[in-house]
């Protein structure tokens, strides 16, 4: 089984660890993550206004190229799987922002939204299923206390995105059981951390992000994770990381499926 | 040839500022047939009716063409005025050019001549219109309510007491309905029990009265004064002429301690036996058991409850059984229930055991709820200190998945009862309700809800919750807004309830159908006309009582009971009813008697049979199709699926059609 | 402006069939909600869209319609139970005939329209005339005949 | 063809049957015509080969109503019409006796023609026994054609080798199907708008409105053809109008639409040669694939399409547009 | 594009935000929900009446549009379908193509930037704060 994989920017550089880890858990899952050539940068944030077009593009370039090999999308960073599955949708559904994007790109046919955009975990839950990771773990993450943290581009708008209820997620609390280990399941899970407002105002972010300590440490979590090198850098500069580490979800994956080492 | 006259109505100025009601009557007066033509300021005023008289009398007119408003508004006071000047009332013919032209354009030469077009279409149709006579058909003096709630059973019992036999279905094994399930009533704070308790024990006694509970409506066919109905009456295994309602199979009932049973009655919020009564005061207090989860109907053994019945009324081979029964008349009091709130994660509903809903509440401050009446968290059994309402869970929602457009209505009201309640028993609890509007118009209730703030001190905040959150220490973190104040809320709450929106009960949609009554968007029942004619259904003979139709509280709910049992009593009342004269006619000499039309008659109305006919001078005996004036209903489907265009519908004929499209196309 | 026969708009001539019970009814509520829609649509009562007859569809393109639209109740809400039932199998087999032998699809349409769904009534009104001014006269229908 | 005219014979001697059709030699030797039989003599006329295409299950409409029983010679595909007839009510079942007859596919002179053989004398292969070629005797001498090339279209996508009713069956029956029964309508299908109008244009302008292909119609068994009587037509003008013009073909596929078994006589009588038989195999593959398949006369128990509904069926929006997807 | 009165700033917001400012039934569960609620000047709930009263100035003039997370909390729980979050980035928008975005200036960058920031904060940042 081979995927059409966009890394995204920070997955290249200050995010190393949440890409090797996938790619080192999909072979031993029996799938494999092809990268797709010159890819651009998402942008991070999904461009909200109806008449951003150019903005869009570099998504939309990399939706076509998935569709002409056939594949589904895949993207592990929470921010490049919220705008492409954000742009995909407007492609699909918003008639004004199809057509001028496909007036600039100039596809040999026109792209219409056709590929299927997926989350890592998503690919996990739907095609691989937890029932047979569970099977695959050779290291069960026994004994430990995992915290999810999802934060907002994951979930959020639940009808486009329709990764899970937006409110009540449950996606990495079965995959965190699939690994061996007990979910904690807290409120701030789908709070956001402060984003990218940490580059003006950190302080901001650290009382966003005490809130997600004390709330997930308060259920008993001893470490969290999470999909998204945003969150990761937010939640890192928080004191409370130092007792309650976060991990991105793959290295649990890696940990749980022995290929760790590897990677 | 008729000769017509034509009448154009100003309606005011709601016609004639758009359209030039004299240019209309200008141009219609040399229409093939037409001998007259008039306008009028109102032409449905007397004035405007004693005109179209004068002109039937001094032209001989044989037809006539109103251009006014709607037909579905006055068609029936121009016919009866015709009538009255001896025309045959089916010689008139309404072109609408109020709700489909004035009122639609505002190009005032536009709407003119479109105007025109419409009388035109008219005018051609009434050249080929034929008098019509109404027919008649008897009533059959009962009626049917179905639903056993607060409206089903007022509606029921004025229908009684004015003397004819009215039946109730219920689907649950006791009547009572939602009511039954209230702790106390708005505004006056009656015990809901201690008022409906003696309605639902009158409704089992009325000789005129009788109870289908357990039961569901089947089937209905026929139509107004001669509906036939199939209602199931489901096997409740428990005969009830044995049964004394003693109660001691249910106490034995194994499954009643380790069935993990939900009631439904309770709202989940206890478990219940297999063979149980969903509450003491239930009407027939006769139980049932749940074949689902007995075991007996699972695995074939235990049987303690028909061991230990000192009656020997347990009957485990009961079956289900189908009664027809025929009626003059229906009324649907199906009522409510609350939206799910799978949608409203944000309000931890499904998370936490101490998010309850308001019917909940009810349940747990019920004196015979689960809790003895007293208010306690289901998480740990402790009385909460701090309790938030939530208002508008669901209603006023634009987004069609999540929640209703409209307003519940009751939920203010009965919020403002349950803080005042709470308050009552356990004075230092701390109220706060998070509302967007309070509203409370209706009589003392305005005054209710400034009891509950200024008597009871109950803190009122303008501001949607944003998310309600469970903490480690078992507390509800809410997070909210004060609107009014300009400060975002995080107050800790030990409980919260939801004001979840109503909405139509689920089964409506498919006693709708059954019924072709319309419902709306929403799935509230539609009435005839949303002002003059609230408690019917465009559908004759089809009545709406409570909360099928639309939210209303209970003094509410049972005026429109009286209300919709008051338009039974008058049809009950008729010894016969006039009958729609548009039927279907067969032209035997063009039948052939193929029964393609039989196939498609909804009410079986079309029957073959072997006749004499001459055609062209040749005697044969034929089989032709023959049409029950008295069964059909005029919708046409046997004349479009006719292949030799021998059906035909009398006031909708095929030639008067074409000639209306040729009108148009003109 | 004066106006030449060049640049004056084409309005088409539309015919509905409306049911007296919900579409005939949604089309008053249009009407009392003030909704408007082009005046080039004008509305034919029937008691139920089962009544129908395709040769009156034909008709009306043949005198010079431009575009039919059939509204009845919503399957399931139909007055007499079942009529339109039969209609929707009729009125599907009818229009893929007339795409068949090469008309524009598009001309004809079936919209089921409740008598509370006066907003929808007239959208869907404003929808179809738009539909039909894109498609032009109805050359077709009136040139398809039989003999020179 | 001895045995079928000596069962007849017999019929009528021992009085199970007054009278028979079947047909009889025509002028020429590929035209022979139905016919009604109930002398012995009448017999010596009586041809039952190749060319016996026209389907008989229509004149039974009258036939039944006369004095006695009347035996019916009906080929497999005519009794699927006879069915349908009497799903309707059209004929008396128990006025009749259906023979089913052997067919090894029915021919089509215009073929022969159009392989350029002219100045026929005489034909002989064309029995219905044989599966040899059919040879032509003709003043240029003599010509060879192989039967299949000579069959008519419609045999070419025939509905199969058994009767579906009779009384008794004489003759061996073949399937002739070669062919996929919906092909040309899938062809014009494909076709763009224009060049499908421009067909149907052409096509029915050569209709001269005389009627033959109703005549023939075993489902247009009407007393009175809508098209002659004024109950759609306002002006009542004279019966042909324009309106009748335009629409003629397209309202009587339609009338027919459920019913018409695909038989082919509208086809194989027109004499402008116009592919009628296009307008109802459309409807009957429409009706095939929205609502699943249904071949009318097969069963006279079974409800018409379009007196039968689901309560999810397609909706005419998706009727249209599916060439486009 | 030059904008020379209220009416058309307030129609570019409705056009480039694709959402209905008059739907807004004030409830306020947009501003419960929001995280950044303190540091906002407007709140969230209250962009919908500014700017359908052309209150545009004082929107101009607002930082709160550069508080906003974009977290969707607001767009996901609003009842009314209003999105109050495409408001305020509507709002964000305009102020940036009408000053060319100077909320953060490039001088500022070089002594926010630390060891470890991922790349996704800096695109995020330059996305939301310039134009």
């Amino acid at each position: 089984m081979k995927y059409s994989y966009y890394p995204g920017c920070t997955l290249k550089n200050k995010a190393q660890d949440l890409d090797r880890f996938a790619r080192a858990s999909a072979a031993a899952l029996g799938f494999e993550l092809v990268e797709i050539p010159e890819w651009q940068c998402c942008g991070g944030v999904y461009p909200l206004g109806t008449d951003e077009i150019a903005t869009k593009l570099s998504s939309v370039r990399a939706l076509n190229y998935a569709k002409e090999q056939q594949q589904d999308l895949v993207t592990l960073c929470s921010a490049c799987h919220h705008v492409l599955k954000r742009v995909n949708d407007d492609m699909k559904n918003v008639g004004d922002i199809r057509t001028r994007a496909n007036n600039y790109c100039g596809f040999e046919e026109p792209y219409q939204g056709e590929t299927r955009v997926l989350h890592f975990l998503e690919v996990l839950k739907d095609v691989i299923g937890f029932d047979e990771l569970a099977k695959k773990v050779v290291n069960p993450l026994e004994g430990r206390k995992i915290g999810a943290y999802y934060g907002c581009l994951t979930l959020r708008p639940g009808k486009i995105l329709d990764f899970d209820d937006p409110e009540n997620p449950k996606i990495m609390e079965d995959f965190i059981r699939a690994l061996g280990a007990e979910p904690v399941i807290y409120s701030m899970r789908n709070e956001c951390c402060g984003g990218y407002v940490s580059l003006k105002d950190p302080e901001f972010t650290k009382t966003r992000t005490k809130m997600i300590f004390d709330d997930s440490t308060g259920f008993g979590a001893d470490c969290l994770i999470t999909a998204c090198p945003l969150c990761m850098y937010n939640l890192n500069k928080s004191e409370a990381s130092s007792k309650v580490p976060v991990y991105y979800f793959t290295e649990l994956l890696a940990e749980a499926l022995g290929v760790k080492e590897e990677a | 040839m008729q000769k017509i006259g034509v009448f154009v109505c100003h309606c005011g100025t709601n016609i004639a500022a758009t359209v030039d009601v004299k240019k209309v009557v200008e141009l219609v007066r040399y229409e093939p047939g037409v001998v007259y033509a008039d306008d009028y300021m109102y032409m449905c005023s007397e004035a405007g009716q004693e005109k179209i008289i004068e002109a039937i009398k001094e032209y001989g007119l044989t037809g006539l063409v109103i251009c006014s408003c709607s037909p579905r508004m006055h068609e029936k006071t121009f016919r009866a005025c015709a009538e009255k000047a001896g025309l045959n009332p089916y010689m008139v013919e309404v072109a609408n050019i109020r709700e489909q032209c004035s009122w639609i354009h505002k190009d005032k030469e536009e709407a003119t001549k479109k105007a025109v077009i419409l009388a035109r279409a008219a005018i051609a149709k009434v050249n080929l219109n034929t008098p019509l006579k109404e027919g008649e058909s008897p009533v059959t003096k009962r009626a049917l309510v179905i639903g056993g709630g607060i409206a089903g059973i007022q509606t029921a019992l004025d229908i009684a007491d004015a003397g004819y036999e009215v039946d109730i279905v219920e689907k649950e094994p006791s009547i009572g309905g939602r009511m039954s399930q209230f702790d106390k009533t708005f505004p006056t704070l009656d015990c809901a029990s201690c008022i409906l308790t003696p309605k639902m024990v009158e409704v089992n006694q009325h000789p005129n009265i009788t109870l289908y509970t357990y039961s569901e409506v089947e089937k209905v066919s026929g139509y107004v004064g001669n509906f036939e109905v199939d209602i199931r009456k489901k096997a409740r295994s428990v005969d009830a002429d044995k049964c004394t309602g003693c109660g001691e199979c249910s106490a034995k009932c194994p499954l009643g301690k380790i069935g993990n049973i939900p009631s439904e009655f309770d709202r989940g919020l206890r478990n219940r036996p297999a063979i149980y009564m969903p509450f003491a005061q239930a009407v027939p207090a006769v139980p049932v058991i749940d074949r689902e989860n007995c075991t007996y109907f699972k695995t074939g053994k235990c049987g303690v409850c028909a061991k230990i019945c000192p009656s020997k009324a347990v009957d485990y081979e009961q079956q289900d059984e189908i009664v027809t029964v025929k009626y003059g008349a229906i009324v649907v009091a199906t009522g409510f229930d609350i939206i799910n709130l799978d949608k409203f994660g944000e309000y931890a509903y499904n998370e936490s055991p101490d998010v309850i809903t308001s019917i909940e509440l009810e349940r747990l401050m019920n004196a015979a709820g689960p809790t003895g009446g007293h208010l306690e968290r289901m998480s740990d059994h402790k009385q909460p200190k701090d309790i938030v309402f939530i208002q508008c869970v669901g209603s006023r929602c634009d987004s069609e998945e999540k929640g209703k457009p409209y307003c519940s209505k009751v939920c203010c009201m009965y919020t403002a009862k349950h803080a005042m309640l709470i308050k009552d028993h356990w004075p230092d609890t701390n109220i706060t309700v998070f509302y967007i509007d309070v509203r409370t118009p209706g009589k003392n209730f305005d005054e209710f809800y400034r009891r509950a703030v200024e008597q009871y001190h109950v803190n009122y905040i303008k501001g949607q919750v944003g998310k309600v959150m469970p903490q480690p220490d078992g507390s509800l973190l809410v997070q909210a807004a004060d609107l009014l104040d300009g400060k975002q809320i995080r107050m800790k709450a030990d409980m919260v309830v939801l004001a979840a929106a109503i909405e139509p009960n689920p089964d409506v949609r498919k006693i709708a159908t059954m019924l072709t009554a319309s419902i709306d968007n929403n799935n509230f029942l539609t009435e005839a006309h949303a002002k003059l004619r609230p408690v019917e259904s465009p559908t004759a003979g089809i009545f709406l009582s409570g909360m099928a139709q639309g939210p209303k509280d209970i003094p509410e709910t049972v005026s429109q009971a009286g209300a919709a049992a008051v338009k039974v009593i008058g049809l009950l009342a008729k010894d016969h009813l006039k009958t729609n004269p548009c039927t279907a006619q067969c032209d035997t000499l063009l039948c052939n008697g193929c029964s393609t039309c039989a196939n498609v008659c909804p009410y079986g109305a079309i029957t073959y049979d072997d006749v004499q006919v001459m055609d062209h001078g040749l005697r044969e005996t034929r089989r032709v199709a023959q049409v029950n004036l008295a069964l059909c209903q005029g919708c046409g489907a046997c004349t479009s699926a006719c292949p030799s265009g021998a059906m035909d519908l009398q006031g909708f004929s095929n030639r008067q059609i074409t000639t209306e499209v040729d009108a148009i196309c003109r | 402006m004066p106006m030449n026969e060049e640049n004056k708009e084409f309005r088409p001539l539309i015919v509905a069939f409306c049911c007296n019970w919900c579409s005939y009814a949604g089309a008053d509520l249009a009407g009392s909600s003030r909704l408007s829609y082009p005046a080039d649509v004008k509305i034919i009562r029937v008691p139920c869209s089962g009544r129908v007859n395709p040769m009156f569809i034909l008709r009306a393109f043949e005198r010079g319609a431009d575009g039919v639209i059939i509204c009845g109740c919503h399957p399931g809400d139909c007055h007499y139970s079942t009529g339109n039932y039969y209609a929707r199998r009729r009125m599907a087999l009818l229009f893929s005939m007339l795409e068949y032998i090469g008309v524009e699809n598009g001309r004809t349409r079936v919209e089921w329209c409740s008598a509370a769904e006066g907003a929808k009534f007239s959208k869907t009104m404003n929808e179809f005339c738009e539909k039909i001014k894109s498609l032009g006269e109805n050359v077709r229908l009136g040139d398809l005949r039989c003999k020179n | 063809m001895q045995e079928l005219i000596n069962r007849l014979k017999e019929l009528i001697a021992d009085g199970t049957v007054v009278r028979a059709i079947g047909w009889k030699k025509g002028d020429m030797p590929y035209n022979p015509e139905p016919a009604y039989f109930e002398k012995p003599e009448d017999f010596d006329n009586f041809v039952y080969d190749g060319f016996c295409g026209a389907n008989l299950s229509k004149m039974m409409i009258e036939a039944a109503k006369l004095e006695g029983k009347t035996a019916v010679c009906l080929k497999p595909c005519d009794t699927y019409s006879f069915n349908q007839l009497i799903r309707e009510h059209r004929v008396n079942r128990e006025n009749t006796y259906i023979i089913g007859v052997g067919c090894r596919g029915k021919l089509d002179i215009e073929k022969a023609r159009k392989a350029g053989i002219k100045g026929i004398k005489s034909i002989s292969g064309v029995d219905i026994e044989g599966d040899g070629d059919v040879v032509f005797d003709t003043i240029y001498g003599e010509k060879k054609m192989a039967y299949k090339d000579l069959m008519l279209d419609r045999c070419h996508v025939c509905k199969g080798k058994d009767h579906v009713i009779f009384d008794e069956v004489i003759g061996e029956s073949k399937d002739t199907a070669d062919a996929d029964r919906f092909e040309e309508v899938i062809k014009i299908e494909k076709m763009t708008p224009e060049e499908r109008f421009a067909f149907f244009k052409s096509e029915l302008s050569k209709c001269i409105r005389c009627n033959a292909c109703r005549n023939v119609c075993p489902a247009c068994s009407c007393r009175k053809c809508v098209f002659d009587n004024t109950k759609f037509d306002s002006q009542q003008k004279a019966n042909v109008d324009s309106f009748e013009e335009k629409m003629f073909h397209i309202i009587r596929a339609f009338h027919v639409a459920g019913r018409c078994t695909d038989c082919g006589e509208c086809s194989r009588v027109c004499p402008e040669g116009i592919p009628l038989h296009l307008f109802n195999r459309k409807f009957i593959k429409d009706i095939d694939t929205f609502y699943g398949e249904f071949q009318a006369g097969k069963d006279p128990e079974a409800q018409s399409p379009l007196t039968d509904f689901t309560f999810d069926d397609l909706e005419p929006k998706d009727a249209v547009g599916r060439g486009d997807k | 594009m030059g904008f020379t009165n209220v009416e058309s700033q307030v129609e570019l917001i409705k056009e480039i935000s694709g959402s209905d400012p008059y739907k807004c039934m004030k409830c306020g569960k947009c501003t419960a929900s929001c995280p950044s609620y303190d540091e906002m000047d407007i709140k969230p709930h209250q962009f919908a009446s500014y700017i359908i009263r052309g209150d545009i100035d004082e929107l101009l003039e607002s930082k709160a549009a550069f508080k906003c997370l974009a977290c969707f909390a607001c767009i996901e729980r609003c009842p009314r379908d209003v999105q109050p979050g495409r408001l305020v980035d509507a709002a964000r928008q305009l102020q940036e193509r009408q000053r060319g975005g100077d909320y953060m200036q490039p001088e500022e960058v070089p002594e926010l930037l630390a060891e470890d920031l991922p790349q996704q904060l800096l695109v995020s940042a330059f996305r939301r704060y310039r134009r």
